[in-house]
């Protein structure tokens, strides 16, 4: 049993990005107080999401309690292990982001919106992470649909009014299907608590549990963007880069996939789903999810539309990884929340660098790119590379232990989709990497270097992917931190077999 | 079609309302318990402990004095309402030959009809203070009493051939005003001073002399306020 | 069957003639004056019945003061049904 | 006999005279009849805090008015639901606030006084109805507070507000008529009309038939009353087209009343050994949850912004009134919660929807795009309010969905708490085709470019009443727990 302690710092952290909003909201008519305070906030929040790091690899676990607002409904924060490696990703990339987007948004209109609403949501990202009931993530869930709407429609042109509609059709319908499956978590488990193992142990109907399974998964499925749930996500397209960024990397989807392995592993529990047998299903939902989402990719002219389709697939490795149930493959999960947030955020940050330097946004219009912005491809390609799988990259770790828990799992098919999803991606990042440094233009191509607020955050989530592929092992890295969110959720003692 | 609807509709909901009635205890037997418990409790004490003769004024003036305060609240709203409403759309020019204008083309009055009013009009006021006065031992009250003034004050706006004015318009707009209020306010007053000399709100003095004195006060103000709003309507009808 | 009863069925028959009047006429005014006698016709069943204080109201309120503020209005209104 | 219990008979008292008194006061300063509302309304908000204070000191009280004691003379009663009182007060006080700058506008200034004498006669009678606990005081104080409403609308302009007026007063008149009816066959049957006296009383009945027809008759009238569907249909005139203020006292406070009153017929007539609620409660929990889908739908498809909140009343009295016809403990008490946090959420939403239409002359949706920029802080409110009224949590507006849902659930009733989420995912559509309007579009009127932000007066009615939307969703558990012991002799039943 972990031991608990009573901190602040749980609701501190997201407090700090509350209170920056906050700032942004009243003083931000001026630049210099939005940087101000957007960077102020972000680092604050950096330290003190990481001074949790020690004290929870130690086991222990820092809760703080809210109050309750309705009977058995409280607002409390729990932070376990899996909740700070959702956290860690979230604060150290916020840093990153707000670095780029104070570049990459000069001269923009409607700032101070763009910047309040940009640090609520990591404000409700974080909470989420922290929630240590079902019901305080609902709550920061929906929360977090409402702060990143006006980020969607920030352009507030037809197309993006669009997007912002389906955004939040989608999202919203999920939320409400959430609400369902959580009242009915209510009635027949008394609590809404996450907790290891499981609460929903005593339910003997299985149709409740089935109902259950259903509108949970499926609600967070909707921002987790498993098919056919994942529409809105190309759709959301038309936001500014690093909205794109936060969306698809960091918060929104993150939340979802953070959500459904929640449910599986703190509401279900591993021992439960085992004798249900429901996430066969949603495994194989994803698989085809993966494969379905980079067939789409492929098929993109438009860099960010790859991405996203690219997003969908590789969100899906979480959710076929958490549905496996073995220790292994429930590693990969977690693991993969920070190699494809760190990947896929470089990529975007890449997308949004060509787009402000040369304005190109389609992939038939990159022939030499790598010769104007070497670095920055440079970056592009170890993001690519990491997808695909390359031994030594982030990429592979997940892979590898995907395929492990699955051979474990006794679904040796699985392996043979990993393998098989490595080619795709291959086949849709190399053909960009081939266009950069080896067609030819024929016009003589200018050095024209990303401005460095743009490309420090990009080197530094590149070296990241490097290093997660790396020294994942080293101590104080997130790996061991997923390896003990691992231990409590299958209540393992020692080491991962 | 609609008729039919309509006819069986009100059919059905008669059968219903006359089971409901047949099924009540039979009216006028003495002990259905409309009269063996609570007005049985008025009819023993309502001349001592409710101070009245006319048991029906010791139950509006005395036991249910807040109804009564209401009834004259809701009198008084009435009026409002009716100035509210009218007189927002202002004086309005009409056109059509069916519409008369009751300020401008009157119905010319036969000169004995208004001698006749007039010569009755003394009599009925007298009857309606008489009405108002003796509520409390003989049938009638503030209400009659002051319906019966009012009925007077608009006959005579009628017919007594003055076409330009109703009597209420002899007062001073000010204190129009205040006569109208003063059902709720007498009523406010009762409230107020029955907590200051018996501790209650609503209730009346014990002494039966004051009481007399308050629920003739009480009938008055029904009475008055009461003409008072009624000319009031008929005033704002016939200008707005 | 007695007097007093003879008197109440009347009574009830006025009073159902007088309503059906009211819902057939097309001609306000003419409704009004039913309205009228139907409200005088009542307080006599009241009166009848023992209950003078009511009578009295009935008499004063709906044969007298409604009636005239219904007149007053339909003066405004034009008196036939549209 | 301690002073609060006087109390109970002067928060009908002060309102009240206040009222009567105004139009003879400021018949030469109209405008300073506003001073005067506002210190009578404060001075009974008060009142019925001293009233709530004693209630959780001592418990439920009666006073006898007149010093008679029940049956004989008139009781009044107060207990949790009473304790509604003390929101109503409050949520006139604002509106008043509110009127200050409003009214002037939109009434001809002789007429100023009329207006807060209404507003007051209108409080009173709500006091009356309900902290009284004999059933013809009830039927006396529902007619003070109808007249005064129906009046209240015909004060706007426009031969609208003048055709809802009647409108609302003909079904108006009807559903009084009933009441009065189903009184009167209860005085016949039991010789009382002291609402415990004849609860007791009415299983000693000779006959059911009355008895059966009197919860009928108190039921439809009081359905009108609360403009439960299908008897709604003279809310969405009715609440359009009135004042702002007006539209938010009735759509908040006066529409309770009905609810109020049904909830008092339940308690009545829950004792009854031989009759049978439970057709009753389950025709509501149906009525009900069509109300919720009607009202939403409705509420969907209409372009007039004042049209479409009148229509979320009648979803969210539908969601009160599946709460009660469930009946269990939760949803009871979800049910009773929501009638507070509706009518602060409901104030909110018509005062600031008042301002955005009186400070831009407009009031169709469409045209109000972008005015969330000229007028940052009404918008602010408005939206708040919608996401309230829609439930997200944790507004106010949650807690009783919650509360209703999960009855649905523990009653076996799991469609119903689908309807109660569908409901509520309605209602957010419009709310964010509203907001997305304000604050994601840019101005299609030029009006919409020279609107400026509201005067204080309404502002500080708007903020505190949105603020309030808000956290009252926090404030759930001990709301719940307020109301906890009053629902009990509904749960009986259910």
């Amino acid at each position: 049993m972990p031991i608990e302690l009573h901190d602040l710092r749980p609701v501190l952290a997201p407090l700090i990005s509350a209170l920056c909003a906050g700032g942004v909201f009243v003083m931000g008519t001026s630049g210099r107080w939005r940087a101000i305070w957007s960077l102020a906030a972000a680092g604050l929040k950096f330290v003190i999401v990481w001074s949790m790091l020690p004290g929870t690899l130690a086991g222990s676990v820092y809760i703080f309690r809210v109050g309750e607002i309705l009977p058995g409904l409280s607002i409390a924060f729990r932070v376990d292990a899996f909740g700070l490696f959702y956290a860690l990703v979230t604060a150290t990339l916020w840093v990153l982001t707000t670095v780029y987007a104070l570049a990459y948004m000069k001269g923009s209109h409607a700032l101070k919106r763009f910047f309040g609403f940009f640090a609520l949501c990591i404000s409700t990202t974080v909470a989420i992470a922290f929630a240590e009931n079902l019901f305080t993530l609902f709550l920061f869930y929906e929360l977090l649909t409402v702060c990143t709407y006006p980020l969607v429609i920030h352009d507030q042109d037809a197309e993006a009014r669009r997007a912002g509609r389906k955004y939040l059709a989608y999202t919203l319908c999920g939320g409400a299907v959430i609400l369902a499956g959580m009242l009915l978590v209510f009635h027949s488990a008394g609590t809404l608590s996450l907790a290891e193992g499981g609460i929903l142990g005593d339910v003997d109907d299985h149709r409740v549990l089935l109902l259950i399974f259903l509108t949970l998964v499926g609600g967070f499925g909707v921002k987790a963007a498993i098919m056919p749930l994942h529409a809105w996500l190309p759709a959301a397209m038309v936001a500014p880069t690093p909205v794109s960024a936060l969306l698809h990397a960091v918060a929104v989807v993150k939340a979802g996939a953070f959500g459904v392995v929640r449910v599986l592993y703190d509401v279900f529990g591993v021992n439960l789903l085992k004798s249900l047998g429901f996430a066969t299903w949603l495994g194989y939902l994803a698989g085809f999810t993966i494969i379905a989402g980079s067939i789409m990719a492929l098929r993109q002219n438009r860099l960010k539309a790859r991405l996203a389709w690219s997003t969908i697939s590789q969100l899906s490795y979480i959710l076929l990884a958490a549905s496996l149930l073995t220790p292994a493959a429930a590693l990969a999960a977690i693991i993969h929340l920070a190699n494809q947030a760190f990947t896929k955020i470089t990529m975007f940050f890449v997308a949004g660098a060509i787009e402000h330097n040369t304005g190109k946004t389609h992939i038939d219009q990159l022939d030499g790119i790598g010769y104007r912005m070497p670095w920055t491809m440079a970056a592009f390609t170890i993001a690519g590379l990491s997808f695909m799988g390359v031994p030594l990259l982030a990429g592979f770790i997940t892979k590898w232990y995907l395929s492990l828990g699955a051979l474990a799992a006794d679904s040796g098919g699985f392996v043979a989709l990993m393998a098989l999803s490595g080619l795709l991606n291959a086949a849709y990042w190399l053909p960009i990497i081939y266009r950069a440094y080896f067609r030819e233009t024929g016009i003589p191509q200018l050095r024209e270097e990303t401005p460095w607020m743009l490309l420090a955050p990009i080197g530094i989530c590149a070296g990241y992917v490097i290093l997660l592929g790396t020294g994942a092992q080293a101590p104080l890295m997130p790996f061991s931190l997923a390896e003990s969110a691992v231990r409590l959720a299958f209540g393992l003692e020692g080491g991962i077999p | 079609m609609r008729k039919f609807l309509a006819l069986v509709l009100i059919a059905a909901l008669g059968a219903v309302l006359i089971a409901a009635v047949v099924n009540l205890p039979e009216p006028g037997t003495t002990d259905s318990p409309v009269h063996t418990h609570v007005s049985a409790g008025y009819i023993k004490g309502g001349h001592e402990a409710g101070g009245a003769d006319n048991l029906v004024t010791a139950v509006l003036l005395n036991y249910r004095a807040i109804d009564t305060f209401g009834e004259v609240t809701v009198i008084f709203t009435a009026l409002i309402a009716v100035l509210a409403a009218t007189s927002l759309a202002g004086p309005t020019e009409r056109s059509g030959t069916q519409n008369i204008d009751l300020k401008t083309t009157r119905v010319p009055v036969s000169p004995v009809v208004s001698f006749v009013v007039r010569l009755m009009a003394p009599f009925i006021a007298t009857f309606a203070l008489f009405v108002m006065l003796k509520g409390h031992e003989l049938p009638g009250g503030g209400f009659q009493g002051g319906v019966v003034l009012g009925a007077m004050l608009i006959l005579l706006a009628l017919f007594s051939g003055r076409t330009d004015k109703t009597d209420d318009e002899e007062l001073p707009p000010g204190l129009r005003n205040w006569i109208r209020a003063a059902g709720p306010l007498v009523f406010g007053a009762l409230g107020l001073t029955g907590l200051v000399f018996s501790g209650w709100l609503f209730s009346l003095p014990d002494h039966p002399f004051w009481r007399e004195m308050v629920m003739i006060g009480l009938e008055l103000g029904i009475g008055i306020g009461g003409a008072a709003v009624l000319v009031g309507l008929f005033r704002a009808l016939r200008e707005g | 069957m007695s007097v007093s009863d003879l008197f109440d069925l009347l009574i009830l028959a006025l009073l159902i003639t007088c309503v059906l009047g009211i819902a057939r006429v097309r001609d306000l005014a003419t409704a009004v004056t039913l309205f009228a006698i139907y409200s005088f016709v009542l307080c006599l069943l009241w009166a009848h019945r023992g209950a003078p204080d009511v009578a009295m109201t009935e008499a004063a309120v709906g044969a007298g003061i409604t009636a005239v503020l219904f007149f007053t209005a339909i003066a405004k209104i034009g008196r036939r049904e549209k | 006999m301690s002073a609060a219990a006087h109390g109970l008979a002067l928060v009908v008292l002060v309102p009240i005279v206040g009222g009567a008194l105004i139009p003879a006061l400021f018949r030469r300063f109209p405008t300073a009849a506003w001073g005067f509302a506002l210190a009578s309304s404060a001075l009974t908000l008060a009142i019925s805090i001293s009233l709530i204070r004693r209630l959780l000191a001592e418990g439920p009280f009666s006073y006898a008015a007149g010093g008679w004691p029940p049956p004989y003379g008139v009781a009044l009663h107060f207990d949790r639901f009473g304790a509604a009182i003390a929101v109503f007060s409050m949520i006139t006080l604002l509106v008043l606030i509110f009127s200050r700058r409003y009214i002037p506008a939109v009434v001809p200034i002789a007429r100023i006084p009329l207006y807060y004498a209404l507003v007051m006669i209108n409080l009173g009678g709500m006091n009356g109805f309900l902290v009284t606990g004999d059933l013809f005081n009830l039927f006396v104080f529902m007619e003070v507070f109808s007249v005064s409403a129906y009046a209240l609308v015909a004060m706007a302009r426009g031969p609208q507000a003048g055709l809802a007026a009647i409108k609302y007063l003909l079904l108006g008149a009807v559903s009084s008529l009933l009441v009065l009816f189903a009184i009167g066959l209860i005085f016949a049957q039991t010789g009382t009309l002291n609402m415990a006296d004849a609860a007791g009383r009415l299983d000693a009945a000779a006959s059911i038939v009355p008895t059966a027809l009197a919860l009928g008759a108190l039921t439809i009238g009081f359905m009108v009353k609360a403009a439960l569907f299908p008897l709604h249909v003279w809310l969405p005139d009715a609440h359009a087209s009135a004042p702002a203020p007006v539209s938010a006292l009735l759509s908040a406070v006066v529409v309770k009343a009905g609810v109020i009153g049904i909830i008092r017929t339940l308690q009545t007539f829950s004792d009854h050994g031989s009759l049978q609620l439970m057709p009753l409660q389950s025709l509501l929990i149906w009525l009900g949850a069509i109300a919720v889908l009607w009202g939403a739908v409705a509420a969907l498809v209409q372009s007039d912004l004042k049209r479409l909140l009148a229509y979320s009343t009648v979803t969210n009295i539908g969601y009160i009134f599946i709460g009660l016809g469930i009946g269990s403990a939760t949803a009871a008490s979800g049910a009773a919660v929501h009638i507070i946090n509706h009518a602060v959420i409901k104030a909110a939403l018509f005062l600031a929807a008042g301002a955005l239409i009186h400070q831009s002359g407009l009031r169709h949706i469409d045209d109000l795009r972008g005015l969330g920029e000229r007028m940052p802080l009404s918008a602010l409110a408005l939206g708040v309010a919608l996401l309230a009224v829609a439930g997200v949590p944790p507004t106010a507006g949650f807690v009783g969905k919650w509360q209703i849902g999960l009855g649905a659930l523990e009653t076996g009733r799991p469609l119903l708490m689908g309807v109660v989420i569908v409901g509520g995912l309605l209602v957010l559509t419009y709310g964010v085709r509203i907001i997305n309007t304000l604050f994601f579009r840019p101005p299609l009127h030029v009006r919409v470019v020279t609107s400026r932000e509201a005067p204080p007066s309404m502002l500080a009615a708007i903020l505190l009443l949105a603020a309030s939307s808000f956290l009252l969703g926090l404030a759930g558990k001990p709301m719940l727990d307020f109301v906890a012991p009053a629902i009990l002799p509904l749960t009986d039943t259910g």
